[in-house]
């Protein structure tokens, strides 16, 4: 019996393939076509979207699928092009990728990994997907990510941040182009250091799940080192809705700076807690009290309201950067929506149009040569400046932005304002450093699927 | 047969039939017309629509016979995951034996939660089963994150070098039953049509045959009389001689195992696990799927977890492109008015349909799916039928 | 031989003398019924012999053994079988399952993991099934569904579960409480036609004079927690005691 | 000691939460016996009438700004209420200001309503319903609603602030005699437990006090009995039904300003308040409202540094842990009745 382990749905969909009729049972493998899972054979490619539809995270979700259906527009041809016209590489033309019109499927993660694996599977296996991407959190993507990797696919994460995705679970199937726990460490810390002094006492507050801890871990390691001390780490549970009770205590430390780990309807249920417990205007050793948000992101930012202004925090990306990339997304993404991109929607958009632009530059959409075409690649264009998909962990290195509450915002999305873009060498690290999984982590080898 | 009646087993041959040949009827459309989006033939769904009618099947042996209704029994579906998952990853690759840890293990944590839930009975026991299940659910995803992996739960890595199996360097072990991949699929083309033959479906099938035949036995077999004789009157039990303790325990037990059969078979057929597989809504889902098929009947639970994966897998797949090429041959006008209207019950609105569903089930079909296919086998068979069934109805056939 | 032998039990509920020193016994193969005004303590008693409650002093013996500590179904194996005020049927199962589940219970104790034999294939358990159902003139009645009889079929049933488990003493709590005439009138007839062709021990509570002159052949009289007097009917009926405290206030 | 009165007030805080669905949702099994797995969703509801009113508030026309731009470089579209057009721009700041108390006027109507329609409309058919189907029927109600508000609203908490006279916080230790600013609780949080308080003590006193009360509690007993005295029991359960509900709303409305609402609050809170409830005893409203502050105040306990130390992971379980031992040690829960909910 030949095997081919994920079915090809894509060649049916040209014809080309039918007309065998009942009588004759075909056997279909992969590799007897073009040596790799679900290769396009007619005029289109599908691209699956796997975003959170419904659950916490169904409106980072709808806002990743925007950016999708924008990118699908821009790489077929239509509206005004968006980033390809900065983009850096010019392989992309506007005629779909290497000639194929894009086509695309979705499916609902959930925020759940056996739910986003079984519609990534579907996408694969049904309609015959030659790349996945999307997510928001990061145990959906470490977990589709291993599904890509045994299915032979290649993954284009969405919004992850734990160091695991390109750290400890890194696969060579899966690339991630949003930063990471400790790029936030690295670049939060000078900004704190320079605002707040170096003589400070934190206390953490920290979901307990893996994103979590190596949040914590990142910034605790990279805010020590610039002489702060950490008093306390607490763990609260993923469900939590009402932190009074993690709060409260930390009135009585006597610590100076409340470090949030937290994302998503945690991050705004702890932040608001916070602030009414009186924390901002809380004098300690004679010293302001201050919470810091390590991870950002504009519509959480929206849910706590006024009550992040003046925090600190750190972002892959915002739309009020000005560079021609980030203002050609804006443009074109808030004409066709009416309200500005989330760093979300901006991830997942840069992410199609690279994995379309390694497609067209390695002249195959077999995920060996798509990764190939990916590792190392530098580009400039999207947003971040000058960025490097570093080839040892499939991992982005960009400028990373820090960011604060803005005190008068004169809009519902102006809610963040730029505080410092921390230069990429600030950020960098080894692939074997010890937060990444050390020597131990490591891609393995590439998988056609066939 | 096989220890069956007529009825009973022509019922068992029905299912075999059905789901031997489900490659076939799950995907009545041809690939690429527009009513494709709704074939359901692909592995993965297929494998889901066998696992978790072993999961119902097994929750329907406690709550349909003995009504016991355990709102925690996502629990052992987990566990019984868990438990597969280490067995790859440290032993074998081979599923067999994972299958069977995954049952034992599952197995031995009913027997110590049922040991001390099934004290309780009504809402109190559902709810010492509900604390059991968010215990271990808040426990895997923090605290126990060394041996569940939290939040991230557990894959096969590049690193795991099982005892008996032997990975070639650099490749990640693949689940096989004596090496045959549980991926393994032949594709056979008939015109416009494919059907994908998987091997792993067809091994979940066997066992959800298998499995599906034991719940008949055990409906049949004097245990279930006597378990159905638990959720009619323990009074009169109890002054019958009979202990109805430790015959709940063993059904709470069995269907302990066979939740975590489901949890070792899907481990078996995706090497992935992850705690909300043991969240409350989890154990939410199979009583859901349970009542919609018809609880207390022996068909019925596999049906309900059938439309349930169903609308999770296919309907929320539906965007709003889909609808817009289904619609196109409608004036533009129209075409948009009908995608609006549609719109918000598919795709990310799914949940809104699923919603609905089970209150209609509940409002018009107090019996369940099983019960709604009575009501349309009764128009067909017209009137005479319907006077022999309405005999059986106060004769109480059991559980069908 | 006196097959069931209350001695001296007590039984306080919290400042209420239930029961206060209560003696009986109970002889082999007889009919024994136990009257008295409502709250004389008949149910106490009857809790108390079926392991519901326990005496605060006192032992209640059944052939020889105490039967206090032990759980209902353990003193149901001892051979006591209990017939409820409200017939306790299997509502849910047909008649011939009803009938049948005594009967498993007798062959195979209180519980067994007998999941894998087909119930109607047991032939024994189903002939003796049928067997009582013919008995009690209810075989063409197997199928029905339980809970949609009458309450004399229902009391009909029950009374032929408890028989079907061969016991050696037959508890009968007011069988014909809020019977129609007719029923009680079958009832009686049952339980007479019981008495004649079988080897068992009948005890009785009952508030029904009626009833309970037409089966007895020993009464107890208790009042207030205290067995007043015990004899044979034809003396009970002119007790003067008797009169005054029960009799006399219902006539 | 500080750390200690603080956790006894986030416990109170919390139980009075816990307490007031609680006491909804035992209040309507009380006197319906219908398992309402729809309450957590009137709670929802109830917050979601906040963010409607505050909607409603600064319902706005828009006033082009030449002076500023937007994201896109167009002149800024700036919102103008119409309340300010109706009564100035400070009066009608301190009407939106307001908008969460004002919500409790705007809620009780609304959710009396629903909930006498929900009970017309669909419970009333499933008394005599086995109460699986019960379950069933509720959970997709449930859904069903909580669907439909995030079609409106969005997945993302929508941020509903309290009123700014009520955004600081009270300094208990200085009244007691420790430092100052150790041992401060906000104001609305205080607001909050008071409300609580004067709620539950409203129920109370209406089921104690009123003819309305007694006779439902006499239903609550023997329904049978109070039909055949010829009295309409339905239509004042309706009317109970509808009061449940106005509970869970208001509760929910003055949650609003605690943590933001979002369209699943109300399944984060179902779960846990049916633990109450089982805690309590079902049936039992006394009883809920006890078990709502004690497993409040546990909780609080258990997330405590100095705790989670010795027994890592206890915030998580600790809920879970003591209704077990609660359950099966006192098997009707803290203060239910035998043989109710026990089949």
């Amino acid at each position: 019996m030949s095997k081919s382990n994920f079915t090809r749905r894509g060649l049916l969909k040209t014809g080309a393939a039918t007309g065998a009729g009942l009588a004759l049972p075909t056997y279909l493998s992969a590799a007897a076509h073009e040596g790799y899972l679900n290769a396009p054979t007619g005029s289109t490619v599908t691209l699956g979207f796997n975003v959170p539809q419904s659950g916490p995270y169904a409106d980072e979700g709808a806002d990743e699928l925007r950016a999708y259906e924008l990118a699908v527009e821009h790489l077929n041809g239509g509206g005004d092009g968006g980033m390809l016209n900065t983009f850096s590489s010019k392989a992309l033309q506007g005629n779909g990728i290497l000639g194929k019109k894009v086509e695309y499927v979705t499916g609902d993660t959930q925020t759940k990994s056996d739910a986003a694996r079984a519609s990534a599977k579907s996408m694969i296996e049904k309609d015959g997907a030659i790349m996945i991407t999307g997510g928001s959190s990061s145990g959906v993507a470490v977990a589709v990510q291993a599904l890509c990797q045994e299915a032979g696919i290649i993954f284009m994460a969405g919004l992850t941040h734990s160091n695991d995705t390109t750290g400890k679970d890194r696969k060579a199937n899966g690339f991630r182009h949003f930063f990471n726990s400790y790029m936030s460490g690295a670049a939060l810390a000078p900004v704190l250091a320079s605002n707040y002094g170096t003589d400070r006492k934190a206390y953490h507050l920290t979901a307990d799940y893996n994103w979590g801890y190596t949040t914590e871990e990142a910034v605790r390691a990279s805010t020590e080192a610039m002489g702060w001390e950490t008093v306390a780490a607490v763990k609260t549970p993923l469900t939590q809705t009402d932190f009074s009770a993690y709060i409260t205590p930390v009135l009585q430390s006597d610590a100076d700076v409340l470090v949030l780990n937290h994302y998503g309807g945690n991050m705004v249920n702890s932040l608001t807690n916070a602030v009414q417990f009186g924390l901002r205007e809380k004098m300690v050793n004679g010293k302001q009290f201050e919470i810091v948000v390590p991870l950002y992101s504009r519509l959480m930012a929206k849910g706590a309201g006024e009550n992040v202004k003046g925090i600190f925090g750190s972002t892959n990306w915002h739309w009020s950067l000005q560079d021609e990339g980030s203002q050609a997304f804006v443009k074109s993404f808030g004409t066709k929506y009416g309200f500005p991109p989330s760093q979300a929607a901006h991830t997942c958009y840069v992410q199609a149009l690279l994995y379309a632009d390694a497609v067209e530059r390695a002249g195959s959409f077999a995920p060996c040569a798509v990764a190939e075409a990916l590792e190392g690649f530098e580009f400039d264009g999207m947003g971040n400046g000058p960025t490097l998909y570093r080839a040892e962990d499939h991992q982005c290195f960009k400028d990373v932005l820090v960011v604060k509450g803005k005190e008068n915002p004169t809009s519902e999305f102006d809610l963040l304002e730029i505080v410092e873009v921390t230069p990429v060498d600030q950020v960098m690290y080894a692939p074997d450093h010890p937060q990444m999984g050390g020597a131990e982590a490591s891609l393995g080898t590439c998988n056609n699927g066939a | 047969m096989l220890g069956l009646d007529s009825k009973d087993f022509k019922l068992l041959l029905i299912v075999a039939a059905l789901t031997m040949l489900a490659p076939f009827i799950l995907n009545p459309f041809p690939e690429g017309s527009g009513m494709a989006q709704f074939n359901a033939g692909y592995p993965d769904l297929m494998q889901r629509f066998v696992i978790f009618g072993i999961f119902a099947i097994g929750f329907n042996i406690l709550f349909g016979l003995t009504g016991y209704l355990s709102f925690g029994h996502a629990a052992f579906l987990g566990v019984g995951s868990y438990g597969a998952m280490w067995m790859m990853k440290l032993f074998s690759l081979n599923v067999l034996p994972a299958i069977a840890v995954g049952i034992i293990v599952s197995g031995i944590f009913a027997l110590a939660v049922g040991y001390v839930s099934l004290r309780r009975s009504g809402i109190y026991f559902s709810i010492l089963t509900l604390a059991f299940a968010q215990m271990s659910y808040a426990l895997a995803y923090s605290v126990l994150t060394p041996l569940t992996g939290g939040e991230t739960g557990l894959q096969i890595k590049s690193t795991d070098n099982p005892l008996l199996s032997t990975i070639p360097e650099g490749e990640i072990g693949r689940a096989s039953l004596f090496g045959l991949d549980m991926r393994a699929s032949y594709e056979m083309n008939a015109g416009d049509w494919l059907f994908t033959f998987n091997a792993g479906y067809y091994i979940a099938a066997l066992i959800m045959l298998l499995a599906f035949y034991l719940s008949i036995r055990i409906f049949r077999s004097p245990f279930g009389t006597m378990l159905r004789a638990v959720k009619s009157n323990q009074t009169r039990m109890y002054y019958t001689g009979l202990n109805a303790r430790p015959y709940t325990l063993a059904a709470f037990v069995i269907s302990g195992m066979y939740a975590g059969l489901a949890g070792g078979l899907l481990v078996a057929m995706d090497t992935q696990v992850g705690p909300e597989r043991m969240f409350w809504t989890a154990s939410g889902e199979v009583v859901l799927m349970t009542i919609l098929g018809g609880a207390g009947t022996l068909i019925g639970p596999v049906l309900g977890s059938g439309v349930i994966k169903y609308m999770e897998n296919i309907l929320s797949k539906i965007n709003k492109d889909i609808l817009h090429e289904w619609f196109a041959f409608l004036p533009d006008g129209l075409e948009d008015f009908i995608v609006a209207i549609v719109y918000p019950f598919v795709g990310k609105g799914w949940h809104l349909t699923l919603g609905l569903i089970f209150m209609a089930v509940v409002i018009f079909l107090p019996g369940g799916l099983v019960q709604g296919g009575q009501k349309i086998a009764r128009l067909f068979r017209g009137k005479k039928a319907s006077e022999d069934s309405d005999e059986k109805s106060t004769q109480s056939t059991p559980a069908e | 031989m006196a097959i069931l032998e209350v001695k001296n039990v007590n039984k306080r509920f919290g400042g209420l003398q239930a029961l206060g020193d209560v003696n009986l016994s109970v002889e082999e193969n007889t009919v024994h019924a136990i009257i008295g005004p409502n709250g004389a303590g008949k149910s106490t008693l009857l809790n108390c012999l079926i392991g519901k409650l326990i005496p605060d002093t006192g032992s209640v013996m059944f052939d020889g053994q105490s039967v206090l500590g032990r759980k209902p179904y353990q003193i149901n194996q001892m051979g006591i079988s209990r017939v409820f005020q409200t017939p306790e049927i299997f509502g849910d199962l047909t008649v011939l399952e009803n009938m049948m589940i005594p009967i498993f219970a007798k062959r195979d104790g209180a519980f067994r993991l007998h999941a894998f034999e087909n119930t109607f294939a047991e032939k024994h358990v189903m002939d003796q099934a049928m067997q009582m159902l013919e008995d009690l003139n209810m075989a063409d009645k197997r199928n029905f569904h339980s809970a949609s009889m009458s309450r004399g079929d229902k009391r009909r049933l029950e009374i032929g579960m408890c028989l079907a488990q061969e016991p050696r003493l037959l508890l009968l709590d007011e069988p014909t409480a809020g019977m129609a005439r007719a029923d009680t009138n079958n009832t009686i007839d049952l339980l007479k036609q019981i008495k004649e062709e079988r080897d068992i021990t009948i005890a009785i509570i009952e508030h029904d004079m009626h009833v309970v002159f037409s089966l007895a052949e020993r009464i107890t009289v208790l009042a207030q927690g205290t067995p007043l007097v015990e004899d044979t009917p034809d003396k009970i009926k002119g007790h003067p005691k008797v009169r005054e405290a029960y009799l006399g206030e219902s006539a | 000691m500080e750390a200690i009165i603080l956790q006894i007030l986030n416990g109170l805080d919390k139980g009075s939460a816990y307490a007031l669905i609680a006491l909804g949702l035992t209040l309507i099994f009380g006197t319906l016996g219908v398992v309402n797995f729809a309450h957590g969703a009137l709670f929802m509801i109830g917050a979601f009438c906040a963010v409607t009113l505050s909607r409603i508030l600064t319902l706005s026309h828009t006033v082009i700004d030449e002076s500023k731009t937007d994201f896109l470089g167009n002149p800024l579209k700036v919102d103008v209420p119409y309340v300010y057009d109706f009564f100035g721009q400070a009066t009608g700041d301190a009407i939106i200001d307001w908008a969460v108390p004002l919500s409790i006027l705007f809620a009780i109507p609304v959710m009396m309503l629903i909930g006498v329609v929900m009970e017309r409309g669909l419970i009333k058919h499933f008394y005599k319903r086995p109460h699986a189907d019960q379950i069933l029927v509720t959970f997709g109600l449930a859904i069903v609603l909580q669907e439909v508000i995030k079609y409106f609203y969005g997945a993302n908490p929508i941020p509903t602030p309290a009123p700014e006279a009520f955004t600081g916080s009270f300094d208990f230790g200085a009244m007691l005699g420790f430092d100052p600013n150790m041992i401060i609780y906000p104001y609305w949080r205080i607001i909050y437990f008071i409300f609580a308080a004067i709620i539950i003590g409203g129920v109370f006193a209406f089921l104690q006090f009123t003819t309305f009360g007694m006779v439902v509690r006499a239903g609550m007993a023997d329904r049978e009995t109070v039909k055949l005295l010829g009295i309409n029991i339905d239509r004042r359960f309706t009317l109970m039904f509808g009061l449940a509900a106005a509970v869970a709303g208001l509760a929910g409305v003055m949650y609003t300003p605690i943590n933001s609402p979002n369209y699943h609050m109300g399944m984060d809170f179902l779960v846990l308040s049916f633990v109450v409830v089982v805690v309590g005893g079902m049936g039992s409203l006394p009883g809920a409202v006890l078990a709502g502050f004690l497993l409040g105040t546990l909780e609080s306990f258990a997330s405590m540094g100095a705790v989670l130390e010795v027994l890592p992971g206890i915030n998580q379980i600790v809920i879970y842990l003591v209704a077990i031992i609660i359950l099966l040690t006192r098997p009707r829960g803290l203060m239910g009745r035998k043989g109710v909910m026990e089949d």
